[in-house]
C-alpha cells in the first residue's frame, strides 16, 4: 500500500513540498509538476531536506515542467527522475492512491 | 483502470487545467478509462465557451470538448461552484431567469454527488487544483 | 448507491475566507454524506483555523460557516483529526477548537467529541489507510 | 485625495474583491475619490451578470454596480484578461462571433492603458489580488 | 517618504509576510488583513520576527478579517493595532504609496 | 497623455507557467511603455525564474512569453533590478539568466545590460522611490 503524492507550488513561496515531505512514507513517490518543480533543483537549503528522504520515497519531476522554465536535468538533485505525462499515468496507476498538495 | 479526474482551478491563470488535460489524454493513450473528469471551484470556468484566448495560444476549452467528444469523457461542472461563478447552461438560465447562457459543448452541469459517484465508481482518482 | 463502501478523506490545508476552498470542501462533505461510504477529514497546517472558535463574520459580510461543521454529526461524519503539530505551529491548543459533538448510535447515543487531536505521524498513517484522497 | 483600486482576483473564490469592495465604500465615505476601479487577471469575473451566489450570501457583481451607479465609479474589466476568460460585452461578442455576452450593468470592458492611465491620474493606487 | 505594505496571506502558508518584513524600512506601515490577520498571532515564531520588528515599523491588522477568523484582540503581538476600514484608508492616504504583498 | 512622469514600479515576485500571473504583468509593461513614464521593474523571490535562459514551453503546449523580456529595450523599458538574496536561495546566479540587453542612446547608443543585480536593501530602497507599485 502506497501514495502517490504531487506537489505543484514553488517551495519557496509555499509549505506544501515541506508539509508532504512530513507526511510522505516510506515507499511513497512524490512527482513535483507545475512550479512545483523548482524543488527538484539542488545547491538550496530545501534541496537537503529533500535529498535526506531520497533513499526511502522516490523522488520525480514532471519533464515538460522542468523544460518550460528552464531547468535543466544535470542541475536536479542526486536520485531525482524526470518523467513525461505516461510515466506520471503509470505512477498513478502503480499507487493505491493519489494526494495532492495544493 | 478507470481513472476520474478533478479540475479545480481556473484557466489560463492556474497551469491545473492544462496539467490535468495532458494527463487525460497520457491516461487514454495507456489505454486507460477516463469516464469522467469534475470541474469544481474555479476550474469550473474552464467550461465556458465565451473564452477567446490569443491566436498563438491554446484554447482550452475547445481542446477539452475535442476530447470529450473523441473518448466520450464526462465533463462535469459542478453546478453549486458554477452558480456563483456565473457558468450557466440553458436550463439554469432560464431557472434562474438569466438572458444568456455560456456553457460549452461536451460540458454539462451537475450535482456535487457526480464528484462523489466518481470517488466510488473509479479505481484511482487525481486532483489538479490551485 | 454503489454497494462498495470506500473510506474516502477530505484534506483541508487551507484557512477559512481568505479562499472559498474551505467552505467549498465543506459543501462537498454534505453531500458526500448521502453516500453511506466511510468519511473522514483531516484538519492540518492552515486548515486548523477552520476549527478555531469564535468566528464572527459580520462585518466582513460574508457567510460565517464554521457552525455546519457543528452539525456534521446528524450526517454521521464523526472523524475530524486534526494535527497537534499544526495546531503547536500557530500557537492554538484543543481548548481554542470549537466543540463538536457527535451521538454514538452503539453506545446508547452518549454525546462524543467528533474532533480527535492526532500527531503528525499519526496523521501521515491515517491519510496511508484511504482509498480515496479529496484535497482542498 | 484621488485613489486608485485594482481587483486582481476572481470572486467568491479569493476574498479580495470584497475587501476592496469595503475599501472603495470606506474611502467614498471618508470624502476620498475613487475615480477608477480596474480588474485585471481573474478580477474580470466580478462583472459577469450571469451570477447567481445563495440566497443567504452577498451578491458581489451586484454590489459593485450599485456602487457603480450611486457614486459614478468607472469599473474597468481589462479586455485581453477578459477574452482569455470568457466575460464579453455585446460588441466583443460580436466582433468574436460569439452568440452571447456576460458582462453586467455599471461595467466596461477597455484596455491596460485605462490602467497606467489610473496610476497617472491618482493620488494613490492600491491592488487586491490573489 | 513612507510606504504602506499590504500582506494577505497566511505566513504559514506562504513566504510574503517574511519578504515584506524583509524590505520594509523603518517608518513603514504593514498592515495584515484578509488570511494575512494571521501573522498577527502572538505565541508562534513568527510572532518573534515580526514583534522584533515593531518599533521601527507599524504593525496593523484588519479587525473585521480578525473577527471573522476568531482572532481575539488579546492574542495579538504587542504593539499591533486593530484598525477598521476608514483606518484602512487614512493609512493609505497618510503614506506616499502603497505595495500589496500578493 | 498626461505631462507628469511618475516613477511606475513592477513587481514581479511569482514563477512563470504555473500561474499567468508573470505573462500578464509582461502586457502591463508592454502597454505602460507607450505612456513616456519612469518605468522599472524587480525581480524578487520566485519572480526571478521569470529570468532564466533556456525556457521551453514546446511539449508543455503554452506560449512561451521568456523572449519578449529581450524586446523590452525597443519599448525604452531598460531597468530591470534582480535581488541577488532571491537568486542565491535559489541556487541561482546571474548567469543563470537571459541576457537583456539595450541600446543607450544617451552613450551613442552603446549595448548595455537591463538586468541589474541588487542586493536586498538596494531592492528596498528602489521599491521606496516610486510612485505607483504594481503587485504581480
Amino acid at each position: 500500500m502506497s501514495t502517490l503524492h504531487t506537489v505543484n507550488k514553488s517551495p519557496f513561496s509555499t509549505q506544501s513540498l515541506l508539509s508532504c515531505l512530513n507526511h510522505a512514507k516510506d515507499g511513497d513517490t512524490i512527482l513535483m509538476i507545475e512550479d512545483g518543480v523548482y524543488g527538484a533543483a539542488k545547491g538550496t537549503g530545501l534541496g537537503d531536506a529533500l535529498a535526506a528522504r531520497g533513499g526511502a520515497v522516490s523522488l520525480c519531476v514532471l519533464a515538460s515542467d522542468m523544460e518550460a522554465r528552464g531547468l535543466e536535468a544535470s542541475r536536479l538533485i542526486d536520485g531525482v527522475t524526470p518523467v513525461d505525462y505516461a510515466g506520471f499515468v503509470e505512477m498513478v496507476v502503480n499507487n493505491d492512491r493519489t494526494q495532492s498538495w495544493l | 483502470m478507470k481513472i476520474g479526474v478533478v479540475v479545480s482551478a481556473g484557466p489560463y491563470t492556474h497551469e491545473s487545467s492544462d496539467t490535468a488535460y495532458n494527463f487525460v489524454k497520457a491516461a487514454i493513450a495507456a489505454g486507460h478509462e477516463v469516464p469522467r473528469v469534475f470541474f469544481y471551484h474555479d476550474g469550473v470556468n474552464v467550461g465556458t465557451r465565451l473564452s477567446v484566448p490569443p491566436q498563438d495560444d491554446r484554447n482550452i476549452q475547445v481542446n477539452w470538448s475535442a476530447l470529450a467528444k473523441e473518448h466520450g469523457t464526462d465533463l462535469v461542472i459542478c453546478i453549486a461552484a458554477a452558480q456563483r461563478r456565473g457558468l450557466l447552461d440553458e436550463n439554469e438560465a432560464q431557472r434562474q431567469g438569466k438572458d444568456a447562457d455560456n456553457i460549452a459543448e461536451g460540458f454539462r452541469i451537475s450535482g456535487l454527488g457526480q464528484l462523489i459517484e466518481m470517488g466510488i465508481q473509479t479505481d484511482r482518482l487525481v486532483t489538479f487544483g490551485e | 448507491m454503489s454497494e462498495t463502501v470506500k473510506k474516502f478523506f477530505y484534506v483541508n490545508r487551507k484557512a477559512p475566507y481568505g479562499t472559498i476552498f474551505a467552505q467549498e470542501a465543506l459543501e462537498v462533505v454534505l453531500i458526500g454524506a448521502a453516500f453511506d461510504q466511510d468519511v473522514s477529514l483531516g484538519f492540518l497546517d492552515d486548515g486548523v483555523y477552520q476549527l478555531v472558535k469564535g468566528q464572527d463574520t459580520k462585518d466582513l459580510g460574508v457567510k460565517n460557516f464554521s457552525p455546519t461543521f457543528r452539525a456534521l454529526g446528524d450526517y454521521d461524519v464523526t472523524k475530524l483529526f486534526v494535527e497537534k503539530e499544526s495546531l503547536d505551529e500557530r500557537g492554538l491548543s484543543a481548548d481554542d477548537l470549537d466543540e463538536i459533538m457527535y451521538e454514538d448510535e452503539d453506545d446508547d447515543w452518549a454525546e462524543k467529541p467528533s474532533i480527535r487531536i492526532v500527531s503528525r505521524a499519526e496523521m501521515a498513517d491515517i491519510m496511508a489507510d484511504q482509498d480515496v484522497v479529496l484535497s482542498f
